[in-house]
């Protein structure tokens, strides 16, 4: 497991930054000129009522989307424009809001694919399956079993990921996430679609993460997860900065009750589409995801 | 010489209306099932041989083509209902083995049913050939190239003016959302194989005067008219036709300047380079399948 | 384990179907009747050819056991359908030779399935009859192979005589993609010198292609073109035919023997009015006079054919009847059906009066046949008519 | 644990292994082991070509083209400038490889329907090319290849090539089973389901798909090499569209992402054609329905079908 004590100290240096970061989508600007820094070693919250953004700045920050404007600094590294998988090498990785499993392999395999980064060997080693790969393999393994018992997911080692529940397979995302050794993990929607004891179940994960020096930036619509975990908050609305803060400073700011209070009833009904859209996942890959380029 | 680029505009023109006939059909199932139906040459096949056989027992021109029409349309219902829909969740490569090997037994039962010879259709309106700027066309080429363009205009109508084009146009954008809106998407896809074998049959009639026909002309017009629908853009019918245009002018033009040998190589080279710098086709509206 | 299981059921699915193969395979019957083996093109693009002369032997054969069979024992025949195709060619052909144990091979349909299967016949030592037209298969002589078919060589030679006597000194050739078309293309332009013609444009089309008219402009427009040759069979060259009226062409087209049939006529109408070809004496079976010698033979093969399968006779069909009849020949002479013996027999074929013409082979040319074999023909009123 | 993952590679192999010993005990002329021995031939590329189609998930209707190159690659080294057979095989191998890496981009980026015109593009071209640069290829009647020469040894007689397929047979499996075992394999099949997830797992899924697609490339040219070289002739017909076809229904048929399902489809389908000579003019009928049966019926393909019916749901993992 990746205890990072050396990010968790000096929440002087920002571990993520972003410099007028805009992505618009024929005209329309989903995110608008968004500056914030993400310092280490904390639970990183963005919330914001349906439309405000939040999904597709997740995508611009692991490279998914890329930006029409600003830059994107994983510490001094410029990311800006970078492949998906070249974010992930630098460190960032992330769950999805409509599950992206592989369900074509066993839930250990999963959370190993997740180890690639380290794992990956030249095609000869692959091919001819060294002694040392064997041995890689053996460790790989075992390391991922250890990672999933600790995710709460003991049960399924074995498991299929086809024959797993909802629940599991969120936390399954999560387990693959940590694999990769993230300097920064984000979770997309993580409690979306899950009964109050998952999600109760999901809040003490992050809290675990977060003790353990873990950064995670959190992509939520449940109130009392954000609230109960999140150490810092940052409000979008249409794209743009709408506040800043501590939990307790965001909830009492007027503009953010202002802009909840509009669209209370949006984001309620937006958990319970996650819940449809999660139910159907693995099919709905994509709606989710524009080209990678 | 400006009369022999004529010549090679006009031969052009020819066999382009003939790959944007079968063209079309690609992109009508294409359109409703997101499958490439392998077998569309056949339905050419079936429309020309069932036509040669019925005027040859002696049946008047309208009557042997209505039916030969209705056999193809008859034939595409079958194969929808009992090799596509039973596999429409199966990967595209299985769709796309299946179509073959429905094409692999269509051909072989035309074997059967009719003969391993060629076979032609007197041209509709005599062979004299027209004279265009010093080049000469004949007048089946043009009966081609009307039939084409009024199918264009008949799609776009369909597609666009009444309920069951719209409905199918849905389908092909949103499966399940169509679905939810109540319209019958099984019922849409047995449509679109119903009339694109029609139209695959309308196309083999129309050109058996000038390509002939037999049991095996679906192979090449097949894949002629595949590298035509996606030069164009698969689905997109004006696509289907421009493509099957492009391609038959680019293959006279390298056959008349370049090398006739050479000249399906760069008609695919041509289709190659669409994919590669256009994936969606000339005229595709959708880009090529997202992650 | 689970997974061995697995596996082990993969390697039983592979192994039973191997075995189902020798099984199906193995479909011999008894050893008692003479066994002519045979690989034919049926299917696939040179399915007028195999077609034909699948028909051909079926019947004869027939005929030939109704009337007591050969050396007392009946024929049996041994068809596969190569499709054209070399490898399946190859692989049927040793089926014939190693399973089905066949005494003599006749067939493959074009070049490339018989190229392809001669160094088998020559390591098995089995009397083996081609019924495809390139020179390659005879030069040089191969100890076991023989053909039926005039050469593409003759082919061009015949043509090249005729247009010499009519002056013509420069053309145009168009000519297919195809195996025989190549092949005969390749001849032509050997011998071309030989006549003093002189090849002055040299067009090739696909195969399935729908309109020649871009070609045969480009001949148009070149200088100088007499006349026009295209070596090609199938659907080409009556397209060909029709876009060279369709152009307004007015030089002399000369087509080759790949399209010598009823079919070609009908299909390019009278567009073919004048085309000139070479081809045999079937053709003109009826319009030939009593005194040809040939006359008998093919009148007989025709009435045989069209009487039985109700459709008109091609050439192709008739090299499979000389097939199998040379065949039969050598083995009554030989007395016996041993291969070596039914070799030489053939090989001391005198004077056999085929479809194709007098054939006489020799140890130099296991053909036996000469330009006099080819009649010139010439569409006349959409009939075949002899010129003279 | 150690067990779980070793033993499936090591109870196939054998399997596959007592199969190929035991199978002469049938052959009992050469016919037989001429088909066997295609069998074979055709069962390397169909490895191959299963851990693009089957493992990363992406669609080659060109694949004869690969095939094809291999085989007129070492044809015309070895007949026209006489190179010794190996050296041909292993420089058509090197350019076929180069090829598929350089066209291997562009067309990768292609998806489904796209990429599979794409393919069947490249690969109707390749046949073209075969077809027409008669003084190379000998055009569509083909041309002689000279027999393989193992060290100065002529390989020749059916039971000395039989030995040598059947080996040849056994490595392919084996390195393919190893590849999908690796990390590398694991990050094929995970671009096969997700790529966007596989990608933010910091794959390269672009480069995943090009090395696979060189690998199934190298393993369809070298069978093409050594095709040629055992029949001693070759024509085009094995570059065509349909011989392609022929491959990737191969691969489904006997089960994708299976890669004894591959060397099984190889097997029927080979063989098939055989069998099918009993139906005379339906042939092609019967071809064309055993085709769309099996596809609607069996859409998992053969292998896995029967390993669910044998082993139970868990098994389609060990069946690699």
């Amino acid at each position: 497991m990746g205890r990072r004590v050396a990010h968790a100290e000096g929440p002087a240096v920002s571990l993520l930054r972003t410099e007028g970061l805009s992505k618009e989508f024929g005209g329309v600007c989903a995110v608008d000129s968004l500056s914030f820094a993400i310092s280490p070693g904390r639970v990183y919250s963005i919330i914001g009522p349906n439309g405000a953004g939040k999904t597709t700045l997740l995508n611009l920050l692991t490279g998914i989307y890329a930006p029409s404007g600003g830059r994107i600094f994983l510490e001094d590294a410029d990311l800006t424009g970078r492949a998906p998988h070249e974010f992930a090498q630098a460190g960032v990785a992330r769950t999805f809001q409509n599950l992206q499993v592989f369900f074509n392999m066993t839930a250990l395999e999963n959370v190993m694919v997740g180890r690639y980064r380290r794992e990956r060997c030249s095609l000869a080693t692959a091919l001819l399956r060294t002694p040392a790969l064997a041995r890689a393999e053996r460790t790989c393994r075992e390391e991922a079993a250890e990672l999933m018992r600790f995710i709460g997911l003991a049960e399924w080692l074995d498991a299929r990921a086809e024959a797993m529940p909802y629940g599991a397979l969120k936390r399954l995302e999560i387990a693959r996430a940590l694999a990769t050794q993230p300097r920064m993990l984000l979770l997309d929607e993580p409690a979306a679609g899950l009964n109050s004891a998952e999600m109760r179940g999901i809040g003490e994960l992050i809290g675990l993460l977060a003790s353990r020096g873990h950064t995670v930036v959190l992509v939520e619509h449940n109130m009392r997860l954000v609230m109960g975990v999140s150490d810092h908050v940052l409000v979008l609305d249409y794209g743009r900065k709408l506040a800043e803060g501590t939990a307790e400073e965001v909830r009492r700011d007027p503009r953010v009750i202002e802009a909840y209070l509009g669209s209370a009833l949006a984001s309620d009904c937006s958990v319970g589409s996650a819940t449809t859209s999660g139910g159907s996942a693995g099919g709905t890959a994509g709606s989710v995801a524009p080209t990678l380029h | 010489m400006s009369g022999q680029l004529a010549q090679y505009l006009l031969s052009g023109i020819t066999i382009g209306a003939i790959y944007a006939l079968v063209a079309l059909g690609f992109s009508i199932i294409f359109n409703a099932s997101h499958v490439i139906n392998f077998a569309q040459g056949e339905f050419v096949m079936i429309g020309g041989m069932t036509t040669v056989s019925l005027t040859g027992a002696g049946l008047p021109l309208p009557v042997a083509m209505i039916a030969a029409v209705g056999l193809a349309a008859l034939v595409g219902l079958a194969l929808e209902k009992l090799a596509v829909e039973p596999a429409r969740r199966a990967p595209v490569v299985t769709l796309i083995i299946i179509t073959i090997g429905a094409s692999i037994l269509l051909r072989g039962l035309a074997a059967l049913v009719w003969d391993k010879k060629l076979h032609t259709l007197a041209p509709f309106s005599g062979s004299a050939p027209i004279e265009i700027a010093g080049a000469a066309l004949l007048p089946q080429s043009l009966w081609v190239l009307g039939v084409s363009l009024a199918i264009v205009l008949a799609l776009s109508w369909f597609f666009g003016r009444t309920l069951l084009g719209k409905a199918m146009l849905a389908t092909s954008n949103q499966g399940v959302a169509a679905q939810l809106v109540g319209i019958n998407v099984r019922r849409v896809l047995l449509i679109s194989f119903g009339l694109s074998a029609a139209l695959g049959a309308v196309a083999g009639i129309l050109i058996t005067p000038i390509t002939l026909t037999s049991w095996d002309v679906g192979i090449m017009l097949g894949l002629k008219g595949f590298a035509a629908a996606v030069l164009g853009g698969l689905g997109s019918g004006p696509g289907a036709v421009l493509g099957g245009l492009v391609l038959g002018v680019a293959e006279s033009l390298s056959a008349g300047y370049l090398s006739s040998a050479y000249k399906d190589v760069i008609a695919f080279v041509l289709m190659l380079a669409v994919l590669f710098f256009r994936p969606a086709g000339i005229l595709g509206g959708r880009a090529a399948e997202r992650v | 384990m689970k997974s061995i299981r697995i596996a082990v059921a993969a390697g039983g699915t592979l192994l039973a179907m191997t075995l189902a193969g020798v099984l199906g395979a193995g479909i011999a019957a008894a050893q008692e009747p003479i066994k002519v083996g045979a690989f034919l093109s049926v299917t696939g693009p040179a399915a007028f050819l195999g077609d034909p002369e699948q028909k051909t032997l079926e019947l004869y054969v027939e005929k030939l056991n109704a009337g007591g069979g050969v050396l007392g024992r009946k024929l049996q025949l041994v068809a596969y359908d190569s499709a054209g195709d070399a490898d399946k060619a190859r692989t049927f052909a040793r089926r014939l030779i190693e399973q089905d144990k066949v005494d003599v091979i006749v067939g493959g349909s074009t070049t490339g399935e018989t190229m392809a299967v001669v160094p088998l016949v020559e390591q098995a030592g089995i009397p083996f009859i081609s019924l495809a037209g390139a020179v390659v298969i005879i030069e040089p002589v191969k100890k076991w192979v023989f053909k039926t078919p005039h050469t593409d060589r003759m082919a061009c030679q015949k043509i090249f005589v005729d247009m010499g006597s009519r002056g013509i000194s420069k053309i145009a050739l168009i000519s297919g993609a195809g195996g025989f078309d190549k092949s005969m293309r390749a001849e032509c332009l050997k011998v071309a010198a030989q006549h003093k013609i002189e090849i002055v444009a040299d067009e090739t089309y696909g195969a399935g292609d729908a309109d020649m008219t871009a070609q045969l402009t480009k001949i148009r427009a070149t200088p100088g073109v007499q006349a026009v040759l295209n070596t090609g069979f199938g659907q080409g060259p009556a397209i060909v035919t029709k876009n060279f009226g369709q152009l307004g062409i007015t030089v002399p087209l000369y087509q080759s023997h790949g399209v010598a049939s009823k079919e070609y006529v009908k299909l390019s109408g009278e567009a073919a009015e004048g085309v000139r070809l070479p081809a045999a004496a079937l053709l003109v079976a009826e319009t030939l006079p009593d005194s040809d010698p040939q006359k008998k033979v093919v009148v007989a093969y025709k009435r045989e054919y069209e009487g039985r399968f109700k459709s008109e006779v091609s050439t192709f069909g008739g090299h499979a009847y000389d097939g199998l009849m040379l065949v039969v020949e050598a083995m009554k002479r030989a007395g016996s059906t041993d291969k070596a013996k039914v070799r030489d027999a053939l090989e001391a074929t005198r004077g056999y009066m085929g479809t194709a013409g007098m054939v006489n082979m020799s140890p130099h040319d296991h053909m036996g046949l000469d330009l006099t074999a080819f009649r010139m023909l010439e569409v006349r009123r959409g009939d075949w008519s002899l010129i003279k | 644990m150690i067990a779980r993952f070793v033993s499936p590679r090591i109870g196939g192999l054998a399997a596959l292994l007592a199969v190929i010993a035991a199978l002469p005990l049938a052959l009992s002329n050469n016919y037989f082991y001429e088909v066997a021995i295609l069998v074979g031939l055709n069962a390397i590329v169909c490895v191959g070509l299963n851990l693009l189609i089957g493992y990363a998930g992406q669609i080659s209707l060109g694949h004869a083209g690969f095939f094809g190159l291999g085989a007129y690659g070492s044809a015309i080294l070895s007949a026209r400038f006489d190179w010794p057979p190996l050296a041909a095989l292993a420089a058509a191998t090197v350019a076929v490889a180069l090829l598929a890496y350089l066209i291997g981009r562009p067309i990768l980026r292609l998806r489904g329907h796209y990429l599979a015109m794409a393919t069947l593009g490249m690969g109707v071209i390749v046949s073209i090319v075969a077809a027409t640069e008669d003084r190379w290829t000998g055009g569509p009647d083909g041309m002689s290849v000279p027999p393989f020469k193992l060290f100065g040894a002529t390989l020749s007689g059916e039971g000395a090539w039989y030995c040598v397929v059947g080996a040849l047979l056994v490595a392919a499996v084996w390195l393919s089973l190893n590849l999908i075992e690796s990390p590398t394999g694991r990050a094929l099949r995970a671009l096969s389901s997700s790529e966007v997830a596989a990608e933010v797992s910091g794959i390269d899924s672009a480069r995943q798909k090009v090395l696979v697609f060189v690998i199934s490339a190298v393993f369809a040219s070298v069978a093409g090499s050594l095709t040629a070289h055992y029949s001693g002739f070759i024509t085009p017909s094995k570059l065509t569209f349909f011989h392609s076809i022929e491959l990737v229904t191969m691969v489904v048929f006997g089960g994708m992402a299976s890669t004894y399902g591959a060397v099984v489809g190889a097997a029927v389908l080979t063989t098939l054609p055989q069998l099918l000579t009993v139906f005379k003019d339906y042939e092609m009928v019967v071809f064309g329905a055993i085709m769309m049966g099996t596809m609607i019926f069996m859409p998992k393909g053969l292998v896995p079908s029967i390993g669910t019916w044998v082993g139970g749901s868990r098994t389609r993992k060990d069946l690699r």
